[in-house]
């Protein structure tokens, strides 16, 4: 397991993607390595309002010259993601880095990976597919969002997905760009039509991640789900993240997670 | 000169004033590579009951203005599990352990106690009787003089170990609730315990709690818990307080030692600041240096009243 | 659709559900530059007594995080000069005007209401029973139901107006408080005033009020206040409430609504934005049209519980 | 008196002026009319940390093109002026101004005034001497710090005295520049040898005050001075800022001041 450390950060860049989302770049000084799925805790404010940091997966990782570059996708929902979205480039901060477990990225099987993003769900999966075309697996990628508008980086995920040799999938479900409809029902009718995956990696919604837990259940399909639930500390020590197990019990998120094979899962997930 | 930081909680004596609070800070390793528990005071481990407690359905916790609400009910591993598992590396790594003691009955107070007594490397028990969070046990003892003096007698004929008592903020009577526990043969204190507090979801018209209510903590609490601290301090000057609620830098640190407190737990401020403790301590060292203070002690209790 | 923002607490009828907080809007016209008291639900005067008070020492206020600590002291101009020189342009501008009443004995608190009790233009009048910055009255009325019952009686019998009490946030039993004013004749209750709180300057080793403690307010408290307006509201689902505790939005205002409170009021708010009550009014309205609330007295009560 | 209103201000520049102080210039779109001694209740974060706003006085405001310009000088000794430090321009904020009485600059005595300032005391005593130099009045210009470093637009001081026919004296506790000692110690120099002035109008930190409100009523000198009391609400309505008068009666220094006459004030400021 790669070591967490809170990393002294500054502000690289800051540009929107979608009218409501924007990319955060983090430079490091110190080396940063993390594995898809996995998350940052990010601070921001200096005073005690917003108090707790926020939450964010990783949507890549690279080494510069001054050092590392962490790179996140942000929606603006609430008053933390508000102060976020006015960093400048400079701007200090503080980065609890790397988090949880992250996908499974193994090979045992030698089938294509379906990998399905739904809105600000992207980055991780779009971290994932970037390793995996990097290593030469084959994949096809979903990507749905309510309306056109909130489809981006669509040019980066076709140049991974085509040097993966898959399909990029885009829905909406106004229909504005893509089929229309969720990626769930996209992936249904691609696997009805009797294609085959070793294994589903995804992120989005709620709603979207039970839909996929349906499916996949239904299908006997393997399936990684990144969850995420309100969280304190981000490092397993407060319980607040709790999520409901097949056999019961009530796992830290933060630690055990955030990704989740579904079966592990608790009914809620999966019907 | 650099201060010097030692202290004691009565019979028990610490290397520096600063200790993580109850369920903030795991069983004492789960943050040791963030914030090593063998340069703190000391560390109190998550609230442990005789059995592994599942703990509340989730949404357990909320964020509020300077705070947080949680309703986390006591999920801990279970007194045997940190015995065995645990508690052997905190004595390695030479670690002050105090263990924060949970029951639903006095006779699940004892049970916790008389499994650690089994084991060496235990500097204190504090005993929770001020979760907010759980149906049964916790405030009801709390809450209640006779109860509360009762509960402490009995945990008291189990062990000659240092014995703490962790007060409700939510208390009717705090100074008659602090003097029970003294009666009850309790040799420290440590307040305060979060407050009783509410989340509401206008949209869903629902709590943002699944529980409900919970317990508020973090620095929106700290003038509160100060004022508590001095409260008790002034009616019982020569009780050992090890003071909580908001904690989030040196100076804070020093205000409790100030109003009467002999140690402070850091809780809350570790979810922002997975080192805070570490942090604190350095911050608590320089102030005294800045100040003058040669020990620490010289602070305890050493506020001035205006009026 | 505009949704209606009528209210009514016990018998007196409001335009809208927002009021501001005794201590807070001075006497109803100190902002009426920037806060137009006429387009409020109502206005609640600082604490009034037979007499002029000075008031207490400065310092007298400070701030804590997402909220600040006063100690003021009641001071005011008193009733005489309130009827003379404020509530005849209060009346003019058709402002609802409830009194806040102080004393330190129930002959002083039915002194203030006798002299109001000449006037027109005064809708109700709420006893200030829970002031934590005073030597004589205030906390000691509010803390003991037998004496909050017989206080509220005897200013009872000096009116037929509407008669609220503002109910401590310190006081041992909430519960028990709100039932002996409700005993004691009292239309409404006001819920929760300032928590005893205390900062402490750590270099001068003092505490930073001159008064040593006093009350904190703020966004820090709101989630202590919506669980005690809940708290009164499930154990008397019948009283008319009116809750007050870091209210900043309208969304704010809509969860006290929800958890029991027919009206609100904006305090420390002002001094952050001192037109919060009317853009509070402005946030209301537009969250009850989003959420297709056609009067906000559907939203009074209308919490529901998970568990 | 003149309207009190919340605007809406864009910072417009901020520099620094000293190793711990800065300069803020706030754009207004409406029209700001305020007069020497006045101050301003201004915004300082987007949060509920700090939650209430902080005080400062006005250096001076002047119409441009786009609106009205108000100048302030704002020393960092806590988390809110950190926060203003860190503002950029076009970063949005809220400002209550006027707010308070002022100096009284009124000419029926025609002596000159003398103006004294300490540290980050000179904002409002500044304003007085270009207002009054721009009115053709006559006064001595005493400004003290305590080191070198910490007497800031001397130039523009010089400028404004010069037009006033006065003297401009500099003072620092260590003697780095200008008289060596306390600027009081400067002005009573000045009175010994004989000097003459109509009004004292002064700003800066307590001690210093307390010091030139002993030294006024020895000598029977009329001086105004320009309190600072913590403030919540800047408006008279929370009562957190009194001041004792000589009368005995505590009055809220955001309404009767900051600005009071030593002879009215109380015991505190004149032994
Ligand atoms: C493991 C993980 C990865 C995430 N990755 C991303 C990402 O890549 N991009 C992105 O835009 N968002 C991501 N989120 C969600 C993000 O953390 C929240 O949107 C953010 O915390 C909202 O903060 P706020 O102050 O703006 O909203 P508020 O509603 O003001 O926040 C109030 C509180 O609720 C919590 N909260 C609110 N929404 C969520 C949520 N959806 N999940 C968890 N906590 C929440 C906040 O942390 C805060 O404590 C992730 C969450 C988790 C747990
Ligand atoms: C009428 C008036 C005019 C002022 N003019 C200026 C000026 O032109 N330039 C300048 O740099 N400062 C001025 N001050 C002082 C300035 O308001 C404080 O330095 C500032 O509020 C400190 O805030 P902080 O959060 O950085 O400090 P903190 O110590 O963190 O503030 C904590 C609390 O104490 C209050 N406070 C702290 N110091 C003071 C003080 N000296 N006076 C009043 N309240 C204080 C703050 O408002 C806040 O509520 C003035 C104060 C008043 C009352
Ligand atoms: C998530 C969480 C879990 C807690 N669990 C416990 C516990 O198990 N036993 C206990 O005595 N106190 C518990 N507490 C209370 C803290 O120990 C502490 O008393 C309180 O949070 C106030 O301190 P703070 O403001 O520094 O957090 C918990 C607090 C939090 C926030
Ligand atoms: C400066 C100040 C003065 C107050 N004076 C009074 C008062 O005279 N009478 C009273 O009943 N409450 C008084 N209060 C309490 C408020 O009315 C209100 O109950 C409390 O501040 C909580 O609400 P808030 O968080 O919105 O401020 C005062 C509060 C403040 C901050
Ligand atoms: S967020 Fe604290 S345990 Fe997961
Ligand atoms: S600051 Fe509120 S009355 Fe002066």
């Amino acid at each position: 397991m790669i070591a967490r450390r809170d990393l002294a950060a500054r502000v690289l860049s800051a540009d929107d993607l979608t009218p409501t989302a924007f990319r955060l770049e983090l430079l490091c000084r110190e080396a940063v390595e993390a594995v898809p799925g996995q998350f940052g805790m990010l601070r921001c404010s200096e005073g005690y309002d917003p108090l707790l940091r926020r939450a964010f997966s990783l949507a890549g990782v690279r080494p510069t010259g001054e050092g590392w570059v962490v790179e996140m996708h942000i929606k603006e929902v609430g008053k933390g993601t508000a102060l976020l979205r006015r960093l400048v480039p400079g701007a200090p901060t503080s980065l609890l880095v790397p988090l949880g477990n992250g996908f499974d990225l193994g090979d045992e099987h030698d089938l294509p990976f379906a990998l399905v993003a739904g809105g600000i769900g992207l980055p991780p999966v779009l971290f994932a597919a970037e390793v995996l075309a990097a290593r030469g697996r084959r994949f096809d990628f979903f990507f749905g969002a309510a309306s056109a508008c909130e489809l981006y980086e669509v040019e980066r995920l076709a140049a991974a997905t085509a040097a993966a040799g898959g399909e990029l999938v885009l829905c909406t479900d106004d229909g504005t760009r893509g089929e229309a409809g969720f990626v769930t029902a996209a992936l249904d009718r691609r696997l009805a039509a009797g294609r085959v995956y070793g294994r589903v990696l995804a992120c989005g919604p709620d709603p979207m991640l039970r839909a996929l837990g349906r499916l996949v259940t239904a299908r006997g399909l393997a399936a990684e789900l990144s969850l995420e639930e309100p969280m304190a500390c981000g490092v397993g020590v407060c319980l607040g993240c709790v999520v409901e197990l097949e056999d019961g019990r009530l796992v830290p998120s933060c630690k055990e997670g955030p990704v989740f094979s579904a079966a592990r899962l608790g009914a809620r997930w999966r019907s | 000169m650099t201060p010097d930081l030692r202290t004691r909680v009565g019979a028990v004596s610490l290397a520096n004033p600063i200790l993580t609070a109850s369920g903030t800070f795991g069983y004492g390793l789960d943050l040791e590579d963030l914030c090593p528990p063998e340069r703190l005071g000391g560390i109190v481990t998550k609230g442990l009951s005789p059995l592994p407690r599942r703990g509340n359905a989730p949404p357990r916790i909320v964020e509020t203005a300077a705070g947080m609400i949680n309703a986390i009910g006591l999920q801990n591993i279970g007194v045997e599990a940190f015995c065995r598992d645990v508690l052997p590396e905190l004595r390695r790594r030479g670690v002050t352990v105090v263990v924060n003691v949970f029951g639903e009955s006095p006779a699940a107070y004892r049970e916790v106690i008389a499994r650690c007594e089994r084991e060496a490397g235990v500097a204190a028990y504090e005993l929770n009787v001020s979760c907010p969070n759980v149906s049964a046990g916790g405030m009801e003892f709390g809450h209640d003089p006779v109860l509360l003096a009762s509960l402490t007698a009995a945990c008291r004929s189990e062990t000659s170990r240092a014995l703490w008592v962790k007060l409700s903020p939510n208390a009717p009577d705090l100074v008659g609730t602090a003097r029970a526990a003294v009666d009850g043969g309790a040799d420290a204190l440590t307040l305060i315990n979060t407050l009783r507090a509410m989340a509401i979801d206008a949209v869903a018209r629902r709590p943002v709690l699944q529980r409900g209510c919970g317990g508020l903590s973090g620095p929106a609490i700290k003038p509160i818990a100060l004022r508590m601290v001095w409260e008790v301090h002034r009616a019982l000057p020569t009780l050992p307080l090890v003071g909580i609620g908001g904690i989030e830098t040196g100076r804070d640190a020093a205000e409790f030692l100030l109003a009467g407190a002999s140690a402070v737990q850091v809780g809350t401020a570790v979810f922002r600041d997975p080192s805070a403790p570490i942090r604190i301590l350095g911050e608590l060292e320089r102030f005294c240096a800045q100040q003058n203070v040669a020990a620490v002690g010289e602070l305890i209790g050493g506020l001035q009243w205006p009026c």
